[in-house]
């Protein structure tokens, strides 16, 4: 892999870029490999990433239905942060938030990641209790988190309203300063070049029609497309798609999948510094590098596979947005779009082993997986390798779900993401 | 100078007043409202204990005189749930308890409040928050329904070619005036 | 005089009606009914922007909202500065302002322009390599130039003064466009007595009849025609026509949204108007009328200021009699250039050349360009252009050759074909096909109930246009159950001189894979045809991969002139066909909507529902300080003159234990459950029992969901055998309902019973404190009050200052004392009295907070405080009000699971502090080593804490795991700038024995 | 916005007047303190969540108040049918039925 820096980019200027390798290759597929990945988002490609680069296991493909990065990792608001209640969850995002520090020297991408930082807003006495809890409970875990008076949040942000006449004053801001946001491209983009170099093949197009199981029951290979690839290990990283996928090993999950939607307004000069999120009045929104505004909502009500939202889902989303930032009124929005998330029902991710031997999953991030992708995929692929979760991801079973040891992040945050 | 310990009645909406070109925004007088839920088999006979026929046909209404707000209305809500309005000093309860059915009576005078809405342009007013199909030929006089109109829940009960008399909960009385007032701005 | 380039004779606008405008702050006459992109065009302001990337010159490029580069910004006022509005789209009027974008020092002179140097490095994806070194760079260094480079326009920087309406609309069909084929589709629906909306984006209906003044049907022009129906709409009942009208998003179900611009082209709005109101309509039909766009050429240099699509410079000259310039080339591809040309020659302009890139042209044209004494080099093409703020010449080579001739020119018009525009089809989910031989996607696969008709379907032939709307119209009204549909007449006689045939998809003549030029695909993003090839090369196959590396399609204008340019050179470079690259599904909005539309009635006051307690004004004029609980406004303390909120409050909660005090309690949500298996049900749904209760008397309620976590709390009393007032939390109130129906309907249809909520029947007033008796009593009839005949927890029914009433005795702060209901609109008159009475006493009012004082200092949870949804009633302390004996209840099972059963959970405990003085904040962790390192391994939280001024001492409730065992533990806050000592207590901190509430 | 024919109120009504309420035919068991682990997981938390026609249940919560059964593709978000709660899950044969009728409807 040649690799990418501003000599480079420098040398290929001078014979009009004409240099350039591929990122990433597009071969066809073996007829088996150690273990196959299926989907080939963020999380998906980190895993065999870091399957090949950590685990020494290089006979890896990576298959994806549509194109590399198109799902979720593509279509997020790329919020990062890693402020959560629980051990267990502030465990997991912190490890992401610290791999995202040194994610583009790692893999030799620019991923963006600005540590602009992330506030919450607080609108009553309610939810100053629970961003305090937050706060506390986030020092106290190593994990970066601040509060900030109105006045500071104000400083912080200056568009934001904390006028005490509006609807639902704000009465203060828990700021993790760490936290921001990242290119979305850029991470799936950087994985597969750098999974690539590796020798995981990356076979887009390439949709999974079944999962074949052994005699004794274990995984034994995928049917797709392109027809029957054998595998020791099948790693499942489908997102919204994950019951679908899952279903055809006999494995029915505690999910459900809603359209998320998202959008931008046209692009401004940097008027946004940083990324605000309210959980009570539901929103969040940040300025891109491009200047526009990246604003996320809710999810639909229902269940769905189309990725299109609601018109009142964006009215609802801009009506928080107005009445938070007031300025905005005239500012026109450019693209709406919406993905599809996978939802457990404690709003934390699973990522475990499976009944099925050799079968892996990782699932459920909800609206809130992008942030984690480093993290996702680095303790993912320790679970594939070794067929044993990392200690930071063994609370995040399928049995948990049996047992009601949930790790329950909703309760404290209505929207999270 | 009234009794000192006889409680007097301050409606949500008392004094206001608004409208537009085309619409006029009126907060009603005190009724009586009752929330009746009845089973199918005694529809017929507590309709006569009421001296209105409960309707039976989604989104319809029906009114023991010709005058709505002015005598005594049965308005479809659901399957088995209908509002009966009547004038503030009617016992509609009384008339109910002479029929034998079981049957859930509950006095919700108080809880809604209502706002006539009056005028050409009434509809529009009532479109500007109301996502359902206003149109004369699936609304048409006499047609009423439970609804949304902004962020408020309503009924909204069309009482004549250009009336609508719209309920709602008092607290969310002064939102829907709002709206209403404001939707009334610019028709 | 309304410009040099102003024509006399020319276009429909008024040559008396003159408008004066400023631009840059450089004042301009305009025309009444000019754009300020024609108004600029005939002032010879050509230059209006700057690029988004490499800062360079641009100019207005079309006539419509497909505009790549004419976005300024539009200053009504200090309050209303509009950033990236288009010119082309922005009617002006007197006194109208805008400023051009994305410059400095100016838009003649931008420092920014720079970048066009370093351009051989900005390539698409450049910054994915490197900025990288050193690690902090990104961060404090390069991220900020970049972020400051990017952008347009500037944000608006104060509160928007414009309000926004909307309206929810249902008609038979919606007709989007307002072109020849919308106007006839429109028109023969109408006839069938269907109703019918008619959308334009533009001030005026016609579509191309607006400026193709070849056209004559039926005698008429075609201009007459179209008004000519407009008029006859215009006179229906069953029509609404809405012309600046965007219909910009198609979702499920056949709604469409419109935006529709109501005072942003008018000198002096009414201030009661809306400034632009959203439509949100459901069509049982909708006809896609949105017309073709025409698509640009790829060349060198093809962005200079005086370059435009052919079809706008013949409309800026038909509709606004103004010439784009006074020596205008064409380089076209496609026939309907001709035309343009043609016009402007006849209107006295100079026309060096007509360069023509297909070797073969209709001799039709060509005899009529002989006529009109213009050259015209076929198989030939403009490989470059020359200029800086305005294009100056054209080199003009032939085919597969560079030897080229220079042309003087001071505008070109350039023509790549016609692209169909399936915004909207492709919005409602339906895919577009390729059409391999008119080189089209074409919307031929609908999956909503949903026809396109006219140049966005492809088709081209005017009476074909026509027929084709019409029979769509008709097939609709025919499905809409119209059973003899009238009879419309096709025009008779369409005349019309030009077609649009022949494209041009991809790069040009001089812009090959070999070509070091800059001949931009996508103007408005600065893609130029290398920076796809680049993508191709990088190994991006898909057309989401190309757009996304090089941004192509991804501005203000998604692509609309671009995208089918970029898919073509994708291709080629991936030696594929273009469908197997595939085309990018449109996304809503069509063409930027502004946030105000669509939050229309959601801003300001109305955003949320304000809910106020018929008590409400009591409160104020008490002096309470509220705060927001939900959507209500509950008094939070009522402060005395020169008290702060601590100090209310201490004297709230001491006057109430020491006589008493009043409180609104209107909030609470309120279910009626009545019907004879009223008890049975609330059997299931809490996890007490209720049958056992007895008439007149209330009961504490839990209720947890299935999985056995509390969800809400309550008393609830029974009114009669048949009939409970069942009492929730505030926040609760819906849902409790909620889930109760859900039961009630869906589990246990067969009990009878029935459920209503009567929160707002009843306004509650709560008389609290040992004087509360003697406070109510002298206004209550019928009711015993004594302790013997109304103990605790129980429920009487009477009168009270003559009107009815349900008395509870019952109490959230430990002292004897009673709500009392009564019907909402009595609600203030009653405590009115009630308060006149408690005064006597030296009662005071007390707000929320030292409610939760007064309830945490007798141990009472508050759910959402003490409960997060993962507390259980036994975690909670509340075993005693989990039925045993039930064999049924929501939740029964849930209960019993294994995390939910085992050691050592969170248990519900008291704290205080060592320091009494010190009150711990809400949300502090607590831990048992505050020495231990970070990770620290923490036991709970303080999930209540207060400063208890009749205990003299800080209390708080928290949640520690294995509390119940830990009684008279030390534990530790550890607070960011010390530790605080705790010690483990019970969670009754007053009257342990209950007896105060016995009066 | 979606738009959601009510079975009781006999007609269409926009998708603000619902709440949707889970995955449809999920039936609480009658023993509910006797089922095992396994069985309480099901019931609890493991859903369906089918990439094709899917059964749920929605409540017009601002309309008749009644909750109601409804078919639908969760790959197009096409409404097939809505049935009152209580009425039997229609048959693959009955579905089939009415995908056809909307097609005919539509054409």
């Amino acid at each position: 892999m040649r690799k990418y820096s501003i000599f480079a980019l420098a040398r290929e200027a001078m014979r009009q870029h004409k240099g350039w390798e591929e990122q990433w290759g597009s071969p066809e597929p073996k007829s088996s490999y150690d273990v196959i990945i299926i989907g080939a988002g963020g999380h998906g490609l980190g895993t065999a990433y870091y399957l090949a680069k950590e685990h020494g296991i290089r006979n890896i493909a990576v298959l994806e239905k549509s194109w590399l990065g198109g799902g979720n990792t593509g279509r997020n608001t790329t919020v990062i942060r890693s402020n959560y209640l629980y051990d267990e969850s502030a465990g997991l995002y912190n490890h992401a938030l610290n791999m995202w520090d040194n994610l583009s020297q790692d893999i030799n991408y620019n991923v963006m990641y600005s540590a602009r930082g992330v506030m919450m807003v607080a609108h009553n006495v309610h939810d100053v209790q629970v961003l305090k809890r937050h706060v506390h409970a986030n020092r106290l875990n190593g994990v970066q988190n601040e509060w900030l008076s109105p006045q500071e949040a104000k400083e912080f942000c200056p568009p934001l309203n904390i006028s005490k006449s509006c609807r639902y004053p704000i009465m203060g801001a828990a700021l993790q300063r760490k936290g921001g946001t990242a290119r979305h491209d850029a991470v799936a983009w950087g994985y597969a070049r750098a999974a690539s170099d590796l020798g995981v093949d990356i076979i887009q197009n390439c949709e999974v029609t079944g999962i074949r199981r052994a005699a004794d029951g274990s995984v034994a290979g995928v049917e797709t497309g392109k027809g029957f690839i054998g595998a020791k290990k099948v790693g499942v990283v489908a997102a919204g798609n994950t019951s679908h996928i899952m279903q055809m090993a006999d494995v029915r999950m505690p999910l459900e999948s809603f359209p998320l939607q998202a959008l931008v307004s046209e692009p401004l000069k940097p008027i946004f510094p940083c990324v605000v999120m309210s959980n009570s009045v539901h929103t969040y929104i940040s300025q891109s590098d491009k200047g526009e505004l990246v604003i996320g909502a809710g999810t639909d009500q229902y269940t769905s596979y189309a990725p299109n939202g609601s018109l009142h889902i964006t009215n609802h989303n801009l009506e928080a947005i107005c009445e938070l930032f007031p300025i905005f009124s005239r500012v026109k929005m450019m693209r709406t779009w919406a993905g599809t998330v996978d939802v457990t029902p404690d709003r934390s991710p699973i990522l475990a082993k499976t009944p099925v031997k050799g079968l892996y999953v990782n699932c459920g991030w909800g609206t809130g997986g992008f942030k984690a992708t480093p993290g996702s995929a680095h303790v993912f692929a320790h679970t594939i390798a070794n067929d044993a979760p990392h200690k930071i991801n063994e609370f995040f079973t399928l049995e948990r779900f049996k047992t009601g040891r949930l790790v329950d992040e909703s309760a404290a945050a209505a929207v999270a993401h | 100078m009234a009794n000192p310990t006889q409680a007097t009645r301050k409606l949500p909406l008392d004094g206001r007043l608004a409208g537009g070109a085309g619409v006029s925004i009126t907060p009603a007088a005190s009724m009586s409202r009752v929330s009746l839920r009845v089973k199918d088999k005694d529809v017929k006979a507590v309709g006569k204990a009421l001296c209105v026929a409960l309707p039976i046909k989604p989104k319809t209404s029906n009114m023991s005189g010709d005058q709505a707000g002015a005598s005594r209305s049965a308005l479809w809500i659901g399957p088995d749930e209908w509002l009966i309005l009547d004038g503030e000093t009617a016992d509609i309860s009384a008339a109910l308890a002479k029929s034998k059915a079981v049957m859930s009576v509950v006095d919700i005078s108080h809880r809604n409040t209502a706002i006539l809405l009056e005028g050409k342009n009434a509809v529009d007013v009532l479109r500007a928050g109301c996502p359902q199909n206003l149109n004369d030929d699936v609304f048409p006089v006499g047609a009423c329904s439970r609804t949304i109109l902004g962020k408020a829940e309503v009924v909204i009960w069309r009482t004549g070619a250009v009336s609508y008399h719209v309920e709602c909960w008092r607290s969310f009385s002064g939102y829907v005036f709002k709206f209403m007032s404001q939707a009334a701005k610019g028709l | 005089m309304s410009g040099l380039y102003r024509i006399a004779g020319k276009g429909r606008l008024t040559p008396a009606k003159t408008v004066a405008f400023s631009f840059d702050g450089k004042s301009y006459t305009g025309l009444e009914g000019d754009t300020l992109a024609s108004a600029l065009l005939a002032n010879g302001i050509v230059l209006t922007a700057r690029s988004f990337k490499y800062h360079r010159p641009r100019g207005t490029m079309t006539e419509g909202s497909e505009e790549p580069n004419s976005m300024v910004g539009v200053h009504r006022d200090t309050a209303r500065q509009q950033p990236n509005v288009r010119a082309t789209m922005q009617e002006i009027y007197d006194g109208f302002q805008a400023v051009s974008q994305n410059r400095w020092p100016s838009l003649s002179f931008d420092i920014g322009s720079i970048n066009s140097l370093l351009s051989p490095l900005f390539v698409a994806g450049f910054y994915y390599k490197t900025f990288m070194w050193p690690r902090v760079a990104w961060e404090k260094i390069y991220e900020p130039k970049i972020r400051a480079a990017a952008g347009l326009g500037l944000s608006p920087t104060e509160q928007d003064p414009d309000h926004y309406a909307n309206k929810f609309a249902y008609a038979d069909l919606v007709v989007v466009g307002g072109g020849p084929a919308g106007l006839s589709a429109a028109l023969a629906a109408a006839k069938q007595g269907v109703s019918v909306i008619v959308c334009d984006e533009n001030a005026e209906f016609g579509g191309a009849l607006l400026y193709e003044n070849d056209v004559e049907i039926d005698g008429k022009s075609g201009y007459d025609w179209a008004k000519d129906i407009e008029s006859q709409l215009a006179a229906m009942d069953n029509v609404t026509i809405l012309p600046r009208t965007t219909a910009f998003g198609y979702y499920a179900h056949n709604m469409i949204g419109l935006c529709e611009r109501i005072t942003d082209h008018l000198a002096v709005p009414d201030a009661d108007s809306p400034r632009e109101r959203l439509w949100q309509i459901r069509a049982k039909k909708v006809i896609i009328a949105q017309g073709a766009i025409e698509r640009h050429l790829v060349f060198a240099n093809n962005d200079r200021p005086g370059i435009m699509m052919a079809s706008a410079a013949r409309s800026y000259l038909n509709k606004y009699g103004v010439a784009v310039g006074s020596k205008i080339g064409v380089y076209t591809a496609c026939d309907s250039a001709y035309a343009a040309a043609f016009d402007l020659k006849e209107a006295g302009v100079d026309i060096p050349v007509i360069v023509d890139s297909r070797p073969d042209v209709d001799p039709m044209l060509l005899e009529r360009a002989r006529e009109l004494d213009l050259t015209v080099q076929t198989g030939h093409s403009v490989i470059d252009t020359t200029g800086k703020l305005r294009i100056s010449g054209i080199k003009v080579a032939k085919n597969g050759q560079m030897a080229n001739t220079k042309y003087d020119v001071d505008a070109l018009l350039i023509s790549g074909g016609w692209t169909p525009s399936l915004h909207l089809y492709s919005q409602s989910r339906a895919k577009p096909v390729w059409d391999g031989e008119v080189k089209r996607f074409l919307p031929e696969n609908p999956v909503q109930d949903q026809v396109s008709v006219g140049a966005c379907a492809g088709t081209d032939d005017l009476s074909e246009v026509i027929s084709d709307a019409q029979s769509a119209a008709l097939a609709a009204a025919k499905s809409l159950g119209v059973k003899k549909p009238k009879k419309v007449s096709a025009p008779t006689e369409i005349n019309s001189l030009y077609g649009h045939s022949g494209d041009h998809i991809g790069s040009s003549h001089g812009a090959g894979a070999d070509d070091a030029v800059k001949a931009f695909v996508d103007y408005q993003h600065d893609v130029v045809a290398n920076d796809i090839r680049l993508a191709v090369r990088e190994g991006m196959r898909s057309i989401e991969h190309v757009k996304r590396f090089t941004t192509t399609g991804m501005a203000t204008d998604q692509g609309k002139t671009s995208n089918l340019h970029g898919l073509a050179i994708a291709a080629d470079g991936l030696g594929k066909e273009i469908p197997q690259v595939g085309l990018t599904t449109f996304r809503s909005p069509f063409t930027p909507v502004s946030f105000g539309t669509i939050v229309n009635h959601g801003a300001g006051d109305l955003f949320d529902p304000v809910r106020r307690t018929p008590m409400h004004d009591w409160a104020v004029a008490q002096g309470a300080v509220f705060e927001d609980v939900g959507q209500w406004k509950r008094g939070w303390y009522f402060p005395q003159a020169g008290e702060d909120m601590h100090a209310s409050v201490n004297r709230e909660c001491k006057t109430v234990r020491e006589s008493a005090g009043v409180f609104d309690a209107s909030t609470l949500g309120k279910i009626e459950v009545v019907g004879p298996d009223a008890a049975k049900f609330l059997d299931i749904i809490y996890t007490n029992a209720w049958s056992t209760l007895k008439v007149g008397r209330c009961r504490y309620g839990i209720m947890t969901h299935e999985d056995g976590f509390i969800f809400d709390d309550g008393v609830v009393g029974r009114l009669a055998e048949d009939r409970f007032h069942v009492t929730t939390t505030t926040g609760g109130a819906a849902g409790v309902l909620n889930h109760m129906e859900d039961y009630l309907q869906t589990e246990f249809p067969e009990l009878d019973v029935w459920l209503t909520s009567v929160s707002e029947q009843w306004g509650v007033i709560a008389v609290q404190g040992p004087k509360a008796r003697d406070i109510i009593a002298p206004l209550v009839e019928g009711i015993d009050l004594s302790t013997e005949s109304m103990p605790h927890m129980s429920v009487r029914e009477g009168t009270i200052c003559g009107v009815p009433t349900r008395l509870f005795r019952m109490s959230f702060t430990g002292e004897m004392g009673y709500e009392i209901n009564v019907p909402a609109d009595y609600a203030e008159s009653v405590l009115e009295a009630v308060w006149a009475n408690a005064q006597k006493y030296g009662a005071c009012a007390y707000g929320t907070e030292a409610m939760h004082v007064l309830r945490a200092e007798k141990g009472y949870i508050i759910v959402g405080q003490e409960t997060d949804g993962s507390i259980t009633p036994h975690d909670a302390g509340l075993s005693w009000a989990v039925s045993k004996k039930k064999t049924d209840f929501v939740g029964i099972r849930g209960l019993m699971r294994d995390d939910l059963v085992a050691e050592g959970r969170k248990q519900l405990v008291g704290l205080k502090t060592k320091d009494p003085k010190v009150v711990l904040e809400e949300g502090a962790q607590i831990v048992a080593d505050p020495n231990q390192p970070i990770p620290m391994k923490m036991l709970g939280h303080v999930t209540s804490s207060y400063w208890s001024e009749n205990c003299g001492h800080s209390i708080a409730l928290a949640i520690v795991e294995g509390g119940r065992s830990k009684m008279g533990d030390a534990l530790y806050v550890p607070m960011i700038d010390r530790t605080i000592e705790v010690e483990v207590v019970d969670t009754v901190f007053v009257d342990q024995d209950g007896g105060r509430l016995n009066g | 916005m979606l738009y959601i024919r009510c079975p009781y109120c006999e007609e269409y009504r926009p998708e603000i007047e619902f709440r949707h309420a889970g995955e449809a035919h999920i039936v609480r068991p009658t023993n509910m303190a006797e089922i095992s682990a396994d069985e309480m997981e099901e019931f609890l938390f493991i859903r369906e969540n089918k990439r094709g026609i899917i059964f749920e249940r929605w409540r017009h919560i601002h309309g008749c108040g009644r909750f109601f059964n409804c078919v639908r593709d969760a790959v197009t978000d096409q409404i097939i049918m809505t049935y009152k709660s209580g009425e039997p899950k229609p048959s693959d044969a009955e579905i089939e039925k009415a995908i056809l009728a909307l097609k005919e409807e539509q054409a």
